[in-house]
């Protein structure tokens, strides 16, 4: 299989400090890829440069074999690459369907009947409401954003991403602040979607990233110190020390 | 927000009123009641034009007299030459021309400087387009020939098929349309696909930017056609005052603009007019009582900020959102 | 060129550097602990002139004056934190912007109304009223060169009070993490409020000093306010490095811009253009500098570390 | 709302039938900023003036009604619109400011009302924007100027250095100084004016200075007066850099300098068609009873003023109270049928006073307050430059 990402000697820092510390990384067409590290790894920071917020200080990343190292955000994303944030990033103050609603539209194409009112084409609500549907909030599209819980804005988040047509999702803690029902609802519902496309995770919950990564790179201060299949990484020898070492 | 809520009723009765209660007072032998309407409307002409950069794309510019000033030195500039001889090029009373450079002129600074000022954020946006605003002032300052410091009056108004401006209830009813006009525009503008995307991004910039709009280009294209938009409520304001002068587009005014808009209510369709009505009548009403009325006016201010959410809308139709 | 008026209007850049730095200074302060937009910081400086001449009148001595009209800012201060500011720090900065744009109006028409529309003038002390000949035909205000020294004493007394106190570790604790300095058990509404009462001081400083020159009159703060803000976004909000250096490059610039550029102008158009054109363009300089500098670094020479 | 409506349109009703049986005075002047020192003196003289005729212009009540221009050209074209739109006013008189009267100029001639400028004398309604309906009881702005050129020309003075405010006064004022002073200027600074005036002259002192020149002349009106004076005397430009200026040092800013103890200023001299100190019964009774209502003399603002309103008696008078004819109010005021606080003047074909202008310097009078007393006379009947540029019909 080829790489759909590949990321070679990426480094960033700030102030000094090196967050990304010379990061190589491939992720292949169609796996499920998760990123664990102990907090303060820099796990976030990578997810910011691959998705554009933030320039790299060095290295490159190539997406579908072209070089994307220096391209804005907004491009990446026409690419084909989306993220889901950590700290939810919605915009409150819409109702949920405007949400996906504006996910779908940014893959649309272009309509020369610019001036019609976005709420009344019917192929772009449909087709978020399709996507909400998936997601299981069905029968939240209509409220307004700010009223719904953090776990329904978590699964917004990936309705989002579902929405956007991305080939690659990089989903930076989807189950963060989930409780233990939510949580499992959330591993159900990426299980099911797992296959159809590119996914990138970074995840806290070990119980949830075994269950559900093909393969599982491990980062610790900056720097990738293993890649493999779950039960390789349990096995690692580096990886149980970087772990236990610092618990 | 599609078909008539309380807020659609309300907006139809209140622009009802704008539109009969100078008339009126103008058959009833009283010109200044139109002209303090007409003004109102010029100026709400203004403020709805803010309100799509301020209201629905949450940026908030601190230099949108510049764009009233342009509109009316873009009238006052050709009629001067009319008058006094010199840059034949541009001397004219038309109407036609002095509106589309206003339009034109206003656009090109706003996509200028926008492109600059976008750039920043927060209170660094607030003060780089006070900046250019002041430039703009500076500039026409600097331009004797154009009166400089004392102004420029203009003699004669803008020659427009089908309507004189010199008849005040003309004059009115087309700042009343253009208002009209101006809404409307903006209202189709924030329900297209672009105005959700404008929404979106004073919402959540960064969520804009991962679903793969440039939403730097969509400000962009926003800022100038508010700029546009401002610029010919600028060329309706010389038409009205007959004169012009730097002073127009001094900060203070700019500050007022956003006053009447968040006086009314952001991004809502009649706020910017309802600011600028009760903006403009309760600024009469003081000024005649006492030269103090800076005091109890700038007291309602404050208390407005402080405890009336949604400016006025809000308290009209209750919080919409 | 005339290398005496030079070094004059350096020094004139420099006094007008410093007084700008002072009402910046608070003013970054203000936005930097406090995210607050203050455009009525202005009325402080106006106030504090005010005060100033009052006291002058009632004491018969400038300085002690002075003295006793730096707290009575500073109380002003506290009552307008304490009383209206405060219910603003959680609304954005729209509502700032606005609150305090009607907070000027209200200040401006009490001064008008307490002192009469009329301004007032501060006599100095024969031993500051005279001139002091710096270099050999160079011969400056003795009060102006008061204004630099004390301008660069504050400056000096500030940087320590921001980098070697207790206070100044809270200030700078709380400016990049308002939660943390809650957190150790710090009053943060008392901190709040006394940096309030600090920059409240400042612009008041500042206001005291300038009132001998021009005079205490009604609306000098605004003209003052746009120009401070300038400073603190040229020098990046929240700086004091940044407000001093932004201080003094504006000073600089607006003074020898003033005096020079119509000069200059006249070598490339006919002089009676040049001095009508000249002021405007100097009026100007400054905020071409503004935007040059934010076209090329969007928050400012001195970008506060962490937002 | 509907009660709003119904409240309003009453309103309108009860104003429209305008009682004729009084005189309706419009009175635009600057009461707010810090300018509002000079409004408020004049705004003393009109009242007073009212006063002494007892309330009444003939058979008709006098209205006065004032309006703040606030210190701008558009804000006092809207002030004048009210009132000449609504308030119907059958004068319009008052304008400190050059720029505020020629933009509101055209409201009150278009409207066919009778405009008389107090104070402003911009050279463009002395010459071709002259109008039969505009009378000015001050002068043009260039003539008390010319005055200063003749008195330095007279001081034996070869070169001077001009500063002045960037606005249509100040230009005047300038132009009239460079008309009549035969020795040469040596640089010239016109500074931002408005409601946010420069104020700090340093760098343009440190130039002054710095040109050689033998003496400095200035035009800074109403409270940059005060600021200027005190950096000239903290400059210690006094032996240096002689000052001569106009409209510079009044009865408005005298009392602030005495107050600060700026001795410098005594015996510095400047120009002006009036003093408090000219000798005839209407100026003794004008002084004399300001002082005793207000405490301080009255400014040449506040002369002028109240001659305004003379003047506007007078014409009300000569036509019995008939405010429908104007052509008899006009000949009645051109004639000057009134006692003058300034002694007799007559109009010229652009309705510019043809008066006289003193040199006056400023001493302690026997209270020891800080006045001004005539000198000499620079001009007598003087004719403005513009009046030769006026076509009226």
């Amino acid at each position: 299989m080829a790489a759909l990402l590949e990321v070679r000697n990426l480094c960033k820092s700030f102030g000094g400090v090196a967050a990304t510390d010379g990061v190589d990384l491939d992720v292949l067409t169609g796996e499920l890829h998760a990123i664990i590290g102990p907090n303060g790894a820099g796990k976030t920071t990578l997810i910011t440069q691959l998705s554009g917020a933030q320039k790299p200080d060095s290295g490159r990343i190539r997406f579908k074999g072209h070089g994307i190292t220096r391209m804005p955000a907004y491009t990446r994303a026409k690419a084909g690459i989306t993220r889901s944030f950590q700290i939810t990033s919605l915009v409150l103050d819409m109702s949920v369907l405007d949400n996906v609603a504006l996910a779908v539209q940014a893959h649309d194409g272009h309509s020369f009947r610019f001036l019609k009112p976005a709420r009344k084409i019917a192929h772009i609500r449909d087709t978020a409401r399709d996507w909400l549907q998936q997601v299981g909030l069905g029968d939240r599209v209509d409220a307004p954003t700010s009223e719904l819980s953090h776990g329904e804005h978590r699964l917004m988040e990936i309705a989002i991403a579902l929405a956007s047509g991305a080939e690659l999702m990089l989903l930076d803690e989807p189950m963060a602040g989930l409780g233990p029902d939510e949580s499992a609802r959330m591993v159900t519902f990426l299980k099911g979607i797992k296959g159809t496309k590119t996914i990138l995770l970074i995840e806290h919950d070990m119980d949830a990233v075994f269950a559900l990564a093909d393969r599982i790179s491990v980062l610790v201060y900056g720097k990738i110190i293993a890649t493999g299949t779950p039960d390789e990484i349990r096995a690692n020898a580096d990886v149980r020390h970087a772990y236990l070492g610092e618990e | 927000m599609i078909g008539f809520g309380k807020s659609s009723w309300v907006t139809l009765a209140i622009m009802a009123i704008l539109l009969v209660l100078p008339m009126v007072f103008y058959w009833n032998g009283n010109t200044f009641y139109l002209s303090l309407a007409t003004r109102l409307t010029i100026l709400a002409i203004a403020a709805v034009s803010l309100n799509l950069v301020l209201g629905y794309g949450g940026l908030i510019s601190f230099g949108h007299a510049a764009y009233i000033g342009f509109g009316a030195y873009a009238v006052g500039i050709p009629t001067y030459h009319v008058f006094y001889g010199g840059a034949e090029g541009i001397a004219t009373t038309n109407g036609l021309f002095q509106f589309g450079v206003a339009v034109g002129i206003s656009a090109l600074f706003a996509l200028i400087t926008g492109a600059i000022s976008l750039r920043t954020k927060g209170v660094y946006f607030i003060m780089i387009t006070m900046a250019f605003a002041q430039m703009a002032y500076y500039m026409f300052l600097s331009i004797e020939e154009y009166g400089g410091d004392d102004g420029l009056v203009i003699e004669v108004r803008s020659k427009l098929p089908l309507v004189d401006l010199d008849n005040p209830m003309e004059l009115f009813v087309l700042s009343y349309v253009s208002l009209v006009v101006a809404m409307l525009m903006v209202r189709t503008i924030i329900h297209s696909r672009f105005g959700m995307v404008l929404q979106g991004a004073k919402g959540n910039n960064e969520r804009m930017v991962t679903l793969g709009y440039n939403s730097y280009l969509y400000r962009l294209v926003a800022f100038t056609i508010s700029g546009a938009m401002c610029g010919f409520a600028g060329a309706l304001m010389g038409n009205f005052s007959s004169f012009i002068s730097p002073e127009m587009m001094a900060w203070s005014r700019s500050g007022e603009l956003m006053f009447m808009v968040i006086l009314g209510g952001t991004a809502t369709t009649l706020g910017p007019v309802l600011g600028s009505a009760v903006f403009i009548v309760v600024e009469e009403f003081m000024s005649s009582y006492t030269v103090y009325w800076h005091l109890p006016f700038g007291l309602m201010l404050i208390g407005i900020v402080l405890f009336v959410r949604g400016g006025l809308m809000g308290l009209l139709v209750g919080k919409g959102r | 060129m005339d290398y005496g008026l030079l070094f004059i209007q350096t020094l004139n850049g420099l006094q007008l550097g410093l007084l700008l730095f002072l009402v910046a200074s608070g003013l970054t302060l203000v936005f930097g602990i406090l995210d607050f937009v203050n455009l009525a910081h202005g009325s402080l400086y106006m106030l504090g002139a005010f005060i100033c001449a009052s006291l002058t009148y009632l004491t018969g001595n400038f300085l002690i004056a002075v003295v006793l009209a730096l707290p009575a800012t500073g109380a002003l201060g506290y009552l307008l934190e304490r009383f209206l500011v405060r219910s603003l720090y959680t609304r954005d900065h729209l509502d700032h912007v606005l609150a305090t744009f009607g907070l000027i109006l209200v200040l401006d028409t009490l001064t008008h109304l307490i002192w009469g529309p009329a301004g007032i003038a501060i006599p100095l002390p024969d031993w500051l009223d005279g001139q002091v000949e710096v270099l050999s035909g160079v011969v400056v205000p003795t009060f102006r060169l008061l204004i630099i020294a004390v301008g660069l004493a504050t400056a000096a007394g500030l940087f320590w009070l921001v980098n070697y106190t207790r206070l100044g570790m809270l200030i700078r604790a709380g400016a990049s993490n308002r939660t943390m300095v809650a957190a150790l058990g710090i009053d943060i509404q008392t901190l709040f409020a006394l940096v309030f009462a600090l920059g409240a001081m400042l612009a008041g400083l500042a206001g005291m000093l300038v009132a001998p020159i021009t005079e205490a009159s009604i609306g000098m703060g605004n003209n003052i306010i746009i120009t401070a803000f300038v400073v603190i976004i040229v020098g990046g909000i929240g700086s004091m490095k940044g407000a001093f250096v932004g201080a003094l490059l504006i000073g600089l610039i607006d003074t020898l811009g003033r005096s020079f550029i119509d000069d200059l102008f006249k070598l490339f158009v006919e002089s009676n253009t040049a001095e009508t054109a000249g002021p405007a363009v100097s009026g100007m300089l400054i905020y071409i500098l503004m935007a040059a500098i934010l076209a090329v670094r969007p928050q400012g020479l001195f970008p506060p570390k962490v937002r | 709302m509907k009660r709003l409506i119904t409240a309003a349109l009453a309103a309108t009703m009860l104003t429209t039938p305008a009682l004729a049986a009084e005189v309706k005075i419009g009175f635009v002047t600057t009461l707010s900023t810090g300018a509002a020192i000079i409004g408020n003196d004049m705004k003393a003289a009109a009242e007073l003036a009212v006063e002494h005729m007892g309330g009444k212009m003939g058979d008709l009540d006098v209205n006065l009604i004032f309006a703040d221009d606030g210190f701008k050209p558009e804000t006092g074209k809207q002030a004048t619109d009210k009132l000449v739109q609504q308030d119907n006013v059958d004068f319009v008189t008052g304008y400190i400011w050059s720029h505020i009267l020629l933009a509101s100029r055209k409201s009150v001639l278009d409207a066919g009302k009778f405009l008389i400028s107090a104070n402003a004398g911009p050279s463009q309604v002395a010459g071709p924007l002259c109008h039969k309906n505009f009378f000015s009881t001050s002068w043009q702005n260039d003539s008390t100027t010319m005055a200063v050129g003749e008195v330095l020309n007279q001081k034996g003075v070869k070169s001077i250095y001009i500063m002045a405010p960037n606005y249509a006064a100040g230009k005047d004022m300038v132009a009239g100084v460079e008309r009549t002073f035969k020795g040469t200027i040596l640089g010239k600074d016109m500074t931002k004016w408005g409601a946010d005036a420069q104020l700090d002259f340093s760098a343009e002192l440190a130039k002054a200075k710095a040109s050689g020149a033998e003496a400095l002349f200035v035009f800074y009106p109403g409270a940059a007066a005060g600021a200027f004076i005190k950096q000239y005397h903290q400059a210690g430009l006094k032996d240096v850099l002689p000052l001569y200026s106009a409209f510079t040092v009044d009865a408005l800013s005298l009392p602030k300098l005495q107050a600060a103890n700026f001795e410098s200023v005594l015996g510095s001299v400047f120009t002006q068609e009036w003093d408090p100190s000219l000798d005839n019964p209407a100026n003794k009774k004008f002084v004399a009873d300001f002082k005793a209502k207000h405490g301080t003399y009255p400014s040449f603002y506040a002369a002028q003023s109240y001659d305004a309103m003379f003047l506007i008696k007078s014409a009300v008078e000569a036509v019995n109270g008939d405010l429908t004819n104007m052509d008899g109010m006009r000949d009645a005021m051109r004639a000057v049928k009134y006692d003058s606080v300034r002694g007799p003047y007559t109009y010229g074909v652009n309705h510019m006073p043809i008066e006289n202008f003193y040199e006056r310097e400023v001493v302690a009078d026997a209270d020891g307050v800080w006045t001004t007393r005539v000198v000499s006379t620079v001009y007598t009947n003087h004719v403005d430059p513009y009046a030769t540029e006026c076509n009226m019909e």
